[in-house]
């Protein structure tokens, strides 16, 4: 029997013809009858493609729509990137786009800002031209006082680069919670945008370093590519090692466990370097040719120059000559003296600088066996197959089949140089860029901007914009909301003037999604205006929002965006699945029509001609600068100036546009001409050492430049101050259920994961006398300031972690959702931001050190 | 004539009670070889067949109240209202 | 002329203030329970404490299906009393067998009302169950045998059992005239039908009593055939079933009988003799049972499966405990009072009553025992334990159940001498 | 006639539960009803700890406890091999879900509209979802679920879950009559599950339980299951569930 409200509210209406009657006769005596109605009537049925929206790759999805209604959405067998499977986010949305709960109408605020928001429904033009007047206000005063918040917003072109740049805007991003210090380490180091990844196809032997394989993606991909590598991989032999405090997270697929103590990555990482020198097993055909290592260093540790030329010591010679100099045999080792002064190569002062680092001294630090360590390192050695090479269609590549996979592992306060290190422990074995080795951008092999301009940072004196670019405190930046925050709170303590006024914030909800909650809520305070665009009620908006513009979720056109899978490349985009929900809208029409009447949107150097040049549109494709396209235009256009000839149409009917295999030549460094895009990578860095000595003599304190080192330097992390009675390590990560703080209210979800709960050891456990489920508080200590946080939290037993640490999911603690107000507190109303809680680099670090405790006792 | 009415009567409930009782059968006598078999393929059944087996039952215990209040045989005497003397 | 008639003994057509008032005070009870099940029908069983077995950690079958099994067993003592009472011609317990003959009746139509509110369709399962029965079920066998056979058998023998007091009550003028003549529907009381009946009701308690064992064994089998749960799966569940019934039934019995007895003053008729047979009856019977359950405690923890041991855990040590050692002590304090007055050969009243109570506690908890724990701690796949514990509507619908049980009882009891004419005045 | 199976490679479970979510999309499941669901194991002690997943979805036996005990037919066995629930037919006396050794069925326990996530008959949502969803309940309705199917033509894909009648993982069989694979199947991240006919050699399934080790679950109780697992092995008294769905209604 079809049952609807209608039919139920007609069925209780005729038996008896009054409501009265029908409750009289009970319904379940009348399903008997109901049970022989005829089944549903014939309907329209059809297949239309998308991308998903949840997560953060856009994974390609048909929607199964009947009578203009989606009632299913599968995954897009065309797609390489999920290849016709979503992951249980991209299934459940279906419910989440129906959510009764979604913003129905552009909202205005009617009381004040810092509580639980109440409003009135406006219409667009009415919400649309408030927003717009305070841009053009601020925009009045200092385009940089306008500030753009990015959450998971798709769409790079349309928000991040036309409406950034047309606006002027001041750009906030999220990497600085993700995995953006291992991004800085990679761009400096080696010039790859991007985090660890092996090449799944062909490496043999991986460090799967603090990879929550499971449950997480990874480095530029969403969940369910990776895992789909990996388990390939293994059936073909991959063996994989698994670094993490956690097992949980890598499942069944480790094929041995060491659990390292938290924070102490780099520790473990020099000291496998320790041991594949002491070894010799090192690709020292890679060190000299493509690498600074055979770069002299002089005591002062800056290369030694002769007129401006870095110089290499000619081993047939016996002479310092330039590196580029012709015929050059350059030494890898060694000490001499040039010109009165004594030099060493880099490699040698990297030698000498990690002979301290031994296993035995690594098991100290990491808690992880010594001999564990040392096989580890023997085992990537032999499996990196120093001088072996292979051919990948046609092209003979040097073949070194170990790697690493790190991904949020790089989120710690020493995250910076720990993935610099993880990356020398593949230097030293030639891996990098090689078949089978060491993998950075699934895009493939090519140098980003950064590698230069991280080299070339200059660092300037106060005042400093809202996330203190160039600043003495942190010149390379990964612009951390969190510590935006906290210099919102104290300007002159950081030297910078004036603070921001306007906000908009798209798609994101840093209330709850961003570490250190408190100083988050505080800092939002000081915004005069607050704009959110988002199709709920986030808590940010909730509280501090001035207008809601409610954002459609699959109803909507965006995109591009790549669908590449680093083996096969293509791109897709996001269509309409039906008319948009409510009142609610494309962002992008959003966008435009807040231009149009913010007037930024015509003519030079407005939105629609950045927008040209975002989305790097040709003529005759170019939207003509004086009207309004409609959204499907401009991806009609981009789309045949990509040489699509039936433009948008293609997307309409295939979903995702496919450009088959990558090249060897794109996809490995040793392929490209010149191999590794013509830079070599930066082994030792003497950029780091320069802007340590220009922090000093700009006064800022050690903290800020201690870890500026030109080689990965051991440290205790600042955490380590807390008092002893701060005994275990907090660390948080992402559940398989949920996407960050942006599905918990997904009720398909939350009833796979009802509740916050604190991973822990029962060993550990037992000694406080906690029970399985039962609740505790956990509190946190920041070492420097000596705050305390802490929340109530049940427990859940768990021998896959570290008795010395307790772990948090993230994607909990909302409260503006009626489906999520039991679900208990966040991870990041625990941990704190700023000194001692990012990395030299301004990244979050989302390690603290806690304890727990069942009574009141404080 | 009545005691031959009854006769009849007592004759039709007992060719009643016969049919409904074999009719009836022939649900327990194939499902029991199925009790021990594993269930394959989909029943094949006959709507109110149950009916049927109750009904024989029922029928079989009925007789004791035929035997009892439809005197039968040579001393059958016509039933006479119990009346005080 | 015409004899003066006494009026029919045994509180027959007479009706005290406190009687309207008890009738009352059951009807209230039956209201209460009409409206949990009206709730029930509504809602849908969710208004109850009943939960899927397995993620939901909920026991499927709870307080419906124990009493439901409770009803039935309570039927069993009735009919064989009367059956053995005429095979064995136990003629001293004549006078507790029209008693024991309605127990049996009553009790079975509140086991069939007790299934209903279990079903998600119980209009569907009126209908289909007369339409698409299957043998291979355990049900099928419940539900013929129960409430074909043994429920009709049992009116078939009520009803020639009483056809020779319905013609004595016939005599007197009343309102009730009618239903006396159409019950002894001609009977006379001559030699040649008292030979009739006497040779009739032979035969059918001969009858009877196989259909008897059958149906208390298919209602065993209900559990006994079930491999997928642990603590179900034995073939000792049919006989226990079988015996468990005697003890709550002759339990129940003794009460009834003694209560008849205190408020119709029926002493002369309802001897010590009566109830000394009835304990020793009780007294055997709990025997047995004890019997059982010690074999089944040895057998569960000499060498149980894992999943075996988990059940026996919970019900003698975890959540079930309690109901379990009340349910023991219930029947071993049963067993000693009756074994005590048997070696004193001095027998009182009070205590064999309390013993009868006893029993039937025990019954129930034993039924709620089997029916429970097995769902809720049987799972064989690695399913956290569940829970089960019954909401108001299931307790209003049972009690309204007994209510309704009570009423019939005692209204009858009013319109029909409930103890045997004796046999002085049949003649008048 | 073909003799469907489902094979689940252990290997390659990462525990996902995608399939549950797909299965509850496809058939619009009620919440808490999980037809395939997914246990998450942890065995040993620190540090030498494994984990491991299990899908299970109804093992649709041979010799299934569940057809054997329904006292109407509402429950029986197709000679393909599907073990179907007819929701006109089931009178909701719960047998089958006792019976069951592996607690896969599931019974519908409030009204329909009461029955899911969100209260669809909220007035204020209904209001502005009926224009585009017709007042379905949930608006991602399925309408395959009501149809009837196989030669016997009856009503066995779930529906719109009636109250009072049992229901429990129906391999899809609204979709494999259209010769799709079941939705958890289909949406596999890791294709760890597979579908198919035993009596084709050439099937995915065959050739997979011909070259690989397999085993099925509680096969000591005689069930016969359809559902036959590669990898990995049954879970034993020290397979300790983790993250247990404990979802009632």
């Amino acid at each position: 029997m079809k049952i609807s409200r209608r039919t139920f509210v007609k069925g209780a209406a005729a038996a008896g013809g009054a409501a009265v009657a029908g409750r009289v006769i009970p319904r379940g005596l009348e399903t008997l009858v109901a049970a022989q109605r005829t089944t549903a009537p014939a309907v329209t049925e059809e297949w239309v493609p998308t991308t998903c929206w949840i997560g953060k790759q856009d994974c390609g999805m048909l929607a199964r729509r009947i009578n203009g209604r989606v009632v299913k959405l599968e995954g897009h067998p065309g797609n390489p990137l999920n290849r016709g499977t979503l992951c249980p986010k991209g299934v459940a949305q279906i419910i989440a786009v129906y959510d009764p709960h979604r913003v129905k109408a552009p909202l205005i605020r009617t009381n004040e800002k810092g509580i639980p928001g109440r409003w009135r429904q406006a219409t667009w033009d009415e919400a649309l031209d408030l927003v717009a007047r305070r841009i053009r206000e601020v925009r009045a005063k200092d385009p940089k006082l306008l500030v753009w918040q990015k959450g998971r917003s798709k769409g790079k072109a349309f928000y991040d680069e036309a409406f950034v740049k047309a606006s002027g805007a001041t750009k906030l991003h999220h990497g600085a919670f993700c995995s953006d210090a291992g991004y800085r380490a990679c761009e400096y180091t080696v010039g790859m945008s991007g985090v660890l990844h092996p090449d799944f196809r062909h490496t043999r032997y991986l460090l799967a370093w603090g990879w929550n394989a499971t449950n997480a993606g990874g480095n530029q991909l969403c969940w369910i590519t990776w895992p789909q590598q990996l388990v390939a991989a293994r059936e073909r032999g991959l063996k994989v090692v698994v670094i993490d405090p956690r097992l949980r997270g890598a499942g069944p697929f480790a094929d041995e466990w060491l659990p390292i103590r938290p924070g102490t990555d780099l520790a473990l990482a020099l000291a496998l370097c320790h041991e594949l020198i002491r070894q010799g097993t090192v690709d020292r055909d890679y060190l000299a040719r493509y690498t600074n290592a055979p770069y002299l260093v002089a005591e002062d540790g800056f290369f030694l120059r002769v007129n401006g030329k870095e110089q290499v010591w000619d081993a047939t010679q016996g002479t310092a000559r330039p590196v580029d100099a012709p015929g050059v045999t350059p030494a890898l080792e060694g000490a001499f003296t040039v010109g009165g002064r004594n030099v060493r190569t880099a490699f040698q002062v990297f030698r000498e600088h990690v002979a301290q680092y031994t296993p035995e001294w690594a098991a100290e630090v990491c808690g992880v066996p010594a001999e564990a360590i040392r096989r580890v390192a023997r085992e990537l050695g032999e499996e990196a197959r120093i001088g072996s090479s292979t051919v990948i269609d046609g092209v003979t590549l040097p073949y070194r089949p170990v790697a690493i996979m790190a991904y949020h592992v790089s989120q710690q306060e020493l995250g910076f140089q720990a993935v610099r290190a993880m990356l020398m422990v593949m230097m030293l074995l030639g891996a990098v860029g090689a078949v089978g080795g060491q993998r950075v951008d699934v895009g493939g092999w090519s140098v980003h901007e950064n590698f230069e301009k991280l080299d070339q940072i200059e660092i300037k004196d106060p005042p400093y914009n809202i996330y203190l670019k160039d600043s003495k405190y942190f010149p390379i930046n990964s612009n951390n909301s969190a510590v935006v925050a906290r210099v919102m709170l104290n300007p002159d303590k950081y030297g910078v003037k004036d603070r921001p006024e306007v906000l908009i914030v798209h798609m994101s909800n840093p209330l709850v999604a961003f570490a250190s909650q408190p100083d988050l809520i505080e800092s939002y305070k000081k915004f005069k205006f607050v704009a959110v665009i988002d199709p709920w009620l986030s808590e940010t908006a909730d509280y501090f929002a001035d207008v809601v513009l409610p954002a459609a979720t699959i109803e909507k056109y965006e995109g591009p965006s790549k669908a590449s899978d680093q083996y096969v490349d293509g791109v897709a985009l996001r269509l309409p699945a039906m008319k948009p929900l409510f009142q609610s809208r494309g962002d992008i029409d959003i966008y435009l029509d807040l231009c149009e009447k913010a007037g930024i949107l015509y003519g030079k150097g407005g939105y629609l001609d950045h927008l040209n040049q975002a989305l790097k549109l040709k003529a005759p494709y170019l939207l003509p600068l004086d009207r309004k396209p409609t959204v499907r235009s401009i991806f009609d256009r981009w789309a045949r100036s990509e040489g699509i000839s039936e433009g948008v149409a293609y997307f309409e009917k295939h979903g995702v546009k496919v450009k088959g295999p990558i090249p060897p030549e794109k996809a490995y460094g040793y392929a490209t001409h010149p191999p590794f895009g013509g830079v070599r990578h930066r082994l030792y860095g003497e950029a780091l050492l320069r802007y340590r000595q220009e922090m000093r003599q700009r006064g800022a304190a050690p903290l800020y430049w201690q870890d500026y080192t030109p080689l990965p330097t051991w440290r205790r992390p600042t955490m380590e101050e807390s008092p002893a009675r701060y005994d275990l390590y907090l660390i948080s990560y992402k559940m398989i259920e949920f996407k960050q703080s942006r599905s918990s209210f997904i009720p398909l979800l939350a009833e796979l994961a009802p509740k916050q709960r604190l991973d822990i050891n029962p060993q550990a456990a037992r000694q406080r006398g906690i029970r399985n489920g039962e609740e505790v508080w956990v509190e946190s200590h920041n070492a420097l300031t000596g705050e305390t946080r802490r929340v109530r939290v049940p427990v859940h037993y768990t021998e896959a972690i570290r008795p010395d640490t307790v772990g948090l999911p993230h994607h909990y603690g909302l409260w503006s959702h009626p489906g999520v107000r039991e679900q208990g507190p966040t991870a990041n109303a625990l941990y704190f931001t700023g000194e001692g809680y990012v990395a030299n680099t301004a990244d979050q670090s989302f390690h603290v050190k806690v304890r727990v405790y069942k009574g009141e006792e404080r | 004539m009545r005691a031959f009415l009854t006769r009849l009567m007592v004759l039709a409930g007992l060719v009643f009670a016969a049919t409904s009782f074999t009719l009836g059968l022939r649900l327990p006598i194939p499902g029991v070889p199925q009790l021990t078999a594993a269930p394959t393929g989909l029943p094949g059944e006959i709507p109110y067949l149950p009916v049927f087996f109750i009904l024989g039952i029922m029928l079989m215990f009925l007789s004791a109240v035929v035997y009892e209040l439809v005197p039968g045989g040579r001393n059958a005497s016509p039933p006479v209202r119990p009346r005080p003397r | 002329m015409v004899t003066q008639v006494q009026p029919i003994p045994y509180g027959v057509g007479r009706f005290s203030a406190a009687l309207v008032l008890v009738i009352l005070l059951l009807l209230a009870v039956i209201a209460g329970g009409v409206y949990a099940l009206y709730t029930q029908l509504t809602e849908g069983l969710v208004v109850t404490g009943l939960r899927d077995i397995g993620t939901m950690g909920g026991s499927a079958w709870g307080l419906y299906i124990a009493f439901d099994v409770y009803f039935v067993g309570v039927s069993f003592a009735g009919i064989t009393t009367a059956a053995l009472v005429r095979i064995l011609n136990l003629h001293h317990l004549r006078a507790v067998s029209r008693m024991a003959e309605l127990l049996t009746i009553i009790s079975l139509i509140l086991a069939a009302f007790s299934v209903l509110p279990d079903l998600g369709q119980p209009l569907r399962g009126i209908i289909y169950l007369f339409k698409y029965a299957r043998p291979q079920s355990p049900f099928f066998g419940t539900f013929t045998m129960v409430i074909a056979g043994y429920l009709f058998a049992s009116l078939v023998y009520f009803f020639l059992d009483g056809r020779r007091d319905a013609a004595l009550c016939a005599r007197r003028a009343g309102r009730l005239q009618w239903f006396y003549r159409l019950w002894a529907s001609g009977y006379r009381g001559t030699a040649e039908e008292r030979e009739r009946h006497d040779r009739a009701s032979f035969w059918l308690s001969l009858a009877i009593l196989p259909v008897l064992v059958i149906a208390h064994s298919t209602l065993g089998f209900v559990f006994g055939l079930q491999v997928g749960r642990p603590g179900w799966f034995s073939a000792l569940q049919a006989p226990a079933f079988v015996i468990l019934a005697g003890v709550s039934g002759v339990g129940l019995l003794i009460v009834i009988a003694a209560i008849v007895r205190r408020v119709l003053g029926a002493h002369d008729r309802l001897t010590p003799e009566v109830f000394r047979w009835l304990g020793n009856m009780l007294m055997v019977l709990v025997a047995a049972y004890l019997y059982f359950m010690v074999v089944d405690w040895l057998t569960a923890t000499y060498a149980a499966p894992s999943h075996e041991a988990r059940i026996s855990r919970a019900i003698y040590f975890g959540r079930y405990a309690g109901v379990y050692w009340t349910s023991v002590a219930a029947l071993v304090a049963a067993f000693v009072l009756q074994f005590r007055q048997f070696m004193r050969q001095r027998y009182e009243l009070s205590r064999i009553v309390l013993a009868g109570v006893l029993a039937n506690v025990a019954a129930v908890g034993k039924r709620m025992l089997i029916v429970v724990p097995s769902q809720t701690h049987g799972a064989l796949l690695p399913y956290p334990p569940g829970t089960y514990s019954p909401t108001w509507v299931e307790y209003g619908i049972i009690l309204g159940l007994f209510g309704l049980g009570t009423l019939m009882y005692v209204v009858f009891s009013k319109i029909f001498p409930i103890i045997e004419l004796p046999e002085e005045g049949v003649e008048g | 006639m073909a003799r469907y199976a489902m094979v689940i490679d252990l290997d390659r479970c990462t525990g996902c539960r995608a399939c549950m979510e797909a299965c509850k999309v496809e058939n619009n499941t009620p919440q808490a009803h999980f037809w395939m669901y997914v246990f998450r194991f942890e065995e040993g002690e620190y540090p030498n700890t494994r984990v491991w997943f299990m899908p299970r979805p109804c093992m649709h036996c041979d010799n299934a406890p569940c057809v054997k005990v329904c006292p109407v037919g509402a429950r029986y066995k197709r000679p393909d091999g599907l073990v179907a629930t007819d929701f006109d037919r089931c009178i909701g006396c719960r047998y089958c879900e006792v019976a069951c050794p592996y607690g896969v069925n599931y019974f519908n326990w409030k009204k329909p509209e009461r029955n899911h996530y969100i209260d669809w008959t909220d007035r204020e949502a209904g209001a502005v979802l009926d224009p585009v969803t017709n007042g379905a309940v949930p608006p991602y309705k399925n309408p395959d679920l009501e149809k009837p199917y196989g030669p016997e033509r009856r009503r066995i894909a779930g529906g719109g879950h009636l109250k009072g009648v049992i229901e429990k993982c129906t391999f899809c069989v609204h979709r494999v009559e259209r010769g799709q694979q079941p939705a958890c199947v289909a949406n596999c991240p890791l294709y760890a599950l597979h579908f198919g006919d035993l009596d084709d050699p050439g099937s995915r399934v065959s050739q997979l339980l011909r070259r690989r080790p397999h085993f099925r679950l509680l096969e000591e109780a005689g069930t016969q299951p359809r559902v036959y697992y590669l990898g990995g092995k049954p879970p034993g008294e020290e397979s300790r569930q983790i993250e247990a769905v404990r979802a009632r209604v």
